[in-house]
């Protein structure tokens, strides 16, 4: 029974930061993003400096009108955002923050994390189908097009860490990890990294969201709660990502007393991850469909299958 | 010096020092925004200064101004002499919701009755209340700022130049 | 009857109903999400069977490669929403025909090759990712080898397939 | 093995958690929202003017070469997942047969490149 409790209590913390965390990638987006083009961002909700933004946001969406274009295929049309959200709810339960603070800790966690959030493009897909709009079709094909391209480079850096840990357990990996592998993985770092931004449709790969040509690509006939879900999704998508980069390729929870502290170097370095995203939002334009799937297949695809082969030989060298 | 991904690197020290920078933002409504004189805010209206010419409403590239009028008849002053007509404003009226506030009218009128003030907070609720009629056209002339001053050296206006001749000849000492 | 058993059964109606719904179904699009469910189901199957790894693989490669790749091909061709009364069953027999013996031959297969074997619930699991590598690489290289040349020439057929015929003086 | 399956208990009930959180989202936007249908409102959006012939229409398949590409790149991928656990104690014998496998997979890509498919046109 007490472990049933357990299990409800983890679970429940979980779902708290899901509910909570992407809010907060989100404010940050909102005021780095402001900042770093000379603006201010929200300033009224809460009273300082707009820190309740988002929680306003979320109250209007609840209220708005729930509007399902006549021509699209009403089931699909209203399943694809939930499709689209829960799949990176599911993945947050096997990241650990710290050792044993975990939703659940699985042998295979590091493939199941990678498993999942390649279900969630599926929402997004059957948003841009059923919406009967031209708009989201070519979004839709878009989206498709982007997630093939760059789910493969993703999975490869994946497998990069888990060779060099020498296992698939998330918990493993970061009790693998030393510093030297900020250099050794480099390469497997920035590639999940960029990949992870593709798969996400974050700037700049949102050529799928393109608003000067496709409106709102998937979403665009999406409003009210639907359209928030699909935004929280986004979020959550990053929340996911940083954490991830943080706890395979910067360490988790190492650093100084980290016997204390260790979940706050976690959560740290995943902010320090999501700032980066933000970050990199700002600073880049937008490519171009040909330059982005020149980038997969020509640039990261090659760079990763080169950083399995310096990883394999690093491996077999220590271990003998 | 040169390396690969340096442009990548300028593009992300471009937003970081931007972000350490203070931002430019105005902070309206809770600072108010000084504006340049001959803002563009609304257009007022001295009845009195107009004649019904029509001018400002035919130049008006979006049809927003709405004039209506009658003719009175000025019975004649000296036996025998004409009984004269005269314009009398009935109505004269600005759509804001339409006016894209290019500033023709103002300027093609030739009895300056329409005038520049810089008031902007003037949003409704309701669009049809956008559109100004002459009393309210009238209320904004308060808010009209006095012409700036002529630039130092500079030829006084022609109306003050004519009155100054006018009054030399009447032997009058000019102020 | 056990939890897992009463999941094992829940699972596999979801699986043959919504398998059903596939190939009865008159819209396109929906056949491919109800395949969603269907390799949804059949991976929840494999984990109860312990298949660890191989659920997780159905996933990975079912649900976010092949649906997707079925659901970009029907958005590149034309998969307006709305039953499509085109889409008859004049070749449902010889399908069901088909699918009979498909389902003959691996039934056989899975019978004769684990015929009486049993899952012990209480011993260690059996298809973690350890163990799956663990056979792969130390019983079963060969077959593993083969594969690779097996999904080179799908590759490479796919190349040629696509630039063969139609417009070759586009580039 | 009991071990295991208690593993994926929390999965179990995040997924429970989270159609409900969803569902109980819906609820409550049911509840608040207002509902005023037009049919101008239900038209598809297509930048303010009336929709001209309808959602969907024809690409060119050569875009599926990449989608190909893709599920027989993720079929090889997978293998390395289930070898990473375990080669570190077999050690190069290990290396050479998954430098194998991946060598002729990387052929593919090197075939694909020089026949121009990995060229977006």
């Amino acid at each position: 029974m007490a472990e049933l409790v357990e299990v409800l209590l983890r679970v429940a913390v979980v779902l708290l930061a899901f509910l909570v965390v992407p809010l907060l990638v989100g404010q940050v987006e909102h005021k780095a993003m402001a900042h770093m083009q000379s603006r201010v961002g929200p300033m009224y909700a809460g009273g300082f400096h707009g820190w309740a933004q988002l929680v306003a946001d979320g109250v209007k969406f609840v209220q708005k009108e729930d509007v399902v274009p006549a021509a699209a295929d009403r089931t699909v049309f209203k399943m694809a955002p939930a499709v689209a959200l829960l799949p990176y709810l599911v993945a947050m339960v096997a990241i650990p923050i710290g050792p044993g603070l975990v939703g659940q800790d699985l042998d295979i966690g590091l493939f199941f994390v990678v498993a999942v959030m390649g279900v969630g493009v599926v929402g997004t897909l059957m948003g841009g189908w059923s919406s009967a709009n031209k708009f989201s079709l070519l979004g839709g094909i878009r989206v498709a097009a982007q997630l093939m391209a760059y789910e493969l480079p993703f999975v490869l850096a994946a497998a990069s860490v888990a060779m060099a840990a020498g296992t698939l357990s998330l918990t493993g990996i970061v009790e693998a990890w030393n510093p030297w592998w900020l250099l050794w993985q480099a390469p497997a770092a920035l590639v999940f990294f960029v990949a992870g931004l593709a798969e996400l449709q974050r700037p700049p790969f949102d050529i799928p969201v393109a608003d000067a040509e496709l409106v709102f690509g998937p979403y665009t006939e999406y409003g009210g709660l639907r359209f928030a879900l699909f935004i929280l999704a986004e979020y959550a998508g990053i929340v996911v990502l940083s954490a991830l980069t943080a706890v395979l390729f910067l360490g988790g929870w190492h650093g100084p007393w980290e016997d204390q502290v260790g979940w706050l170097w976690t959560l740290a370095k995943t902010g320090l991850v999501a700032f980066v995203v933000v970050w990199v939002r700002v600073a880049y334009p937008r490519l171009r469909e040909d330059q982005l799937q020149r980038l997969a297949w020509q640039g990261l695809v090659p760079l990763v299958l080169f950083q399995l082969a310096v990883t394999a030989i690093g491996v077999v060298v220590m271990s003998s | 010096m040169s390396f690969p991904g340096k442009g990548l690197l300028k593009g992300l020290a471009v937003t970081m020092r931007t972000m350490t920078k203070r931002s430019v933002t105005a902070h309206y409504p809770d600072a108010l925004p000084e504006l340049p004189p001959r803002s563009r805010g609304v257009i007022a209206l001295i009845e009195e200064n107009c004649t019904v010419c029509m001018l400002c409403a035919r130049e008006c590239p979006a049809w927003c101004i709405y004039i209506d009028s009658h003719k009175d008849t000025i019975p004649a002053t000296t036996e025998g002499g004409r009984d004269k007509s005269r314009n009398v404003l009935d109505r004269f009226a600005i759509d804001f919701s339409i006016c894209m506030y290019c500033s023709i009218c103002v300027e093609v009128c030739p009895f300056d009755a329409l005038h520049w003030s810089p008031e902007f907070e003037y949003a409704e609720l309701d669009i049809r209340e956008l559109t100004h009629e002459k009393e309210r056209l009238r209320e904004w002339m308060w808010t009209v700022p006095a012409p700036a001053a002529l630039d130092e050296g500079a030829e006084p206006a022609k109306e003050i130049t004519t009155a100054q001749k006018a009054a030399e000849r009447q032997g009058r000492p000019t102020p | 009857m056990t939890v897992v058993e009463v999941l094992f059964l829940l699972l596999g109606l979801v699986a043959a109903g919504s398998a059903l719904l596939v190939v009865t179904t008159r819209t396109m699009v929906h056949a491919a999400l109800w395949l969603v469910v269907t390799l949804g189901a059949v991976a929840g199957i494999f984990l109860l069977l312990a298949a660890e790894f191989v659920a997780w693989v159905q996933i990975l490669i079912y649900v976010g490669a092949v649906v997707v790749l079925l659901l970009f091909a029907l958005m590149l061709t034309k998969a307006p929403t709305g039953p499509q009364p085109d889409l008859d069953a004049r070749r449902a027999l010889p399908a069901v025909a088909v699918a009979g013996l498909v389902l003959a031959v691996l039934g056989t297969t899975v019978v004769a090759g684990f015929h009486g074997v049993e899952l012990d619930l209480d011993g260690a699991v059996v298809g973690s990712a350890q163990t799956t590598g663990a056979t792969i690489f130390q019983q079963w290289v060969l077959p593993f080898e083969v594969l690779s040349v097996l999904l080179l020439a799908a590759l490479v057929g796919a190349i040629v397939l696509s630039r063969g015929t139609g417009r070759r003086g586009g580039e | 093995m009991a071990d295991y399956y208690t593993a994926y208990l929390p999965l179990l009930a995040i997924l429970a958690l989270g159609v409900g959180l969803v569902v109980a989202m819906f609820t409550s936007n049911r509840l608040l929202r207002p509902t005023h249908r037009t049919a101008e409102k239900m038209l598809t959006y297509e930048c303010g003017v009336d929709p001209v012939g309808e959602g969907w229409a024809q690409s060119h398949v050569r875009y599926y070469v990449y989608a190909y590409l893709y599920v027989i790149f993720a079929v090889d991928a997978v293998f390395l997942f289930p070898w990473a656990t375990v080669f570190g104690g077999l050690g190069w014998i290990s290396v050479g047969e998954m430098g194998v496998f991946i060598g002729f997979i990387a052929v593919g890509l090197v075939y694909a490149w020089r026949k121009g498919v990995l060229t977006w046109t």
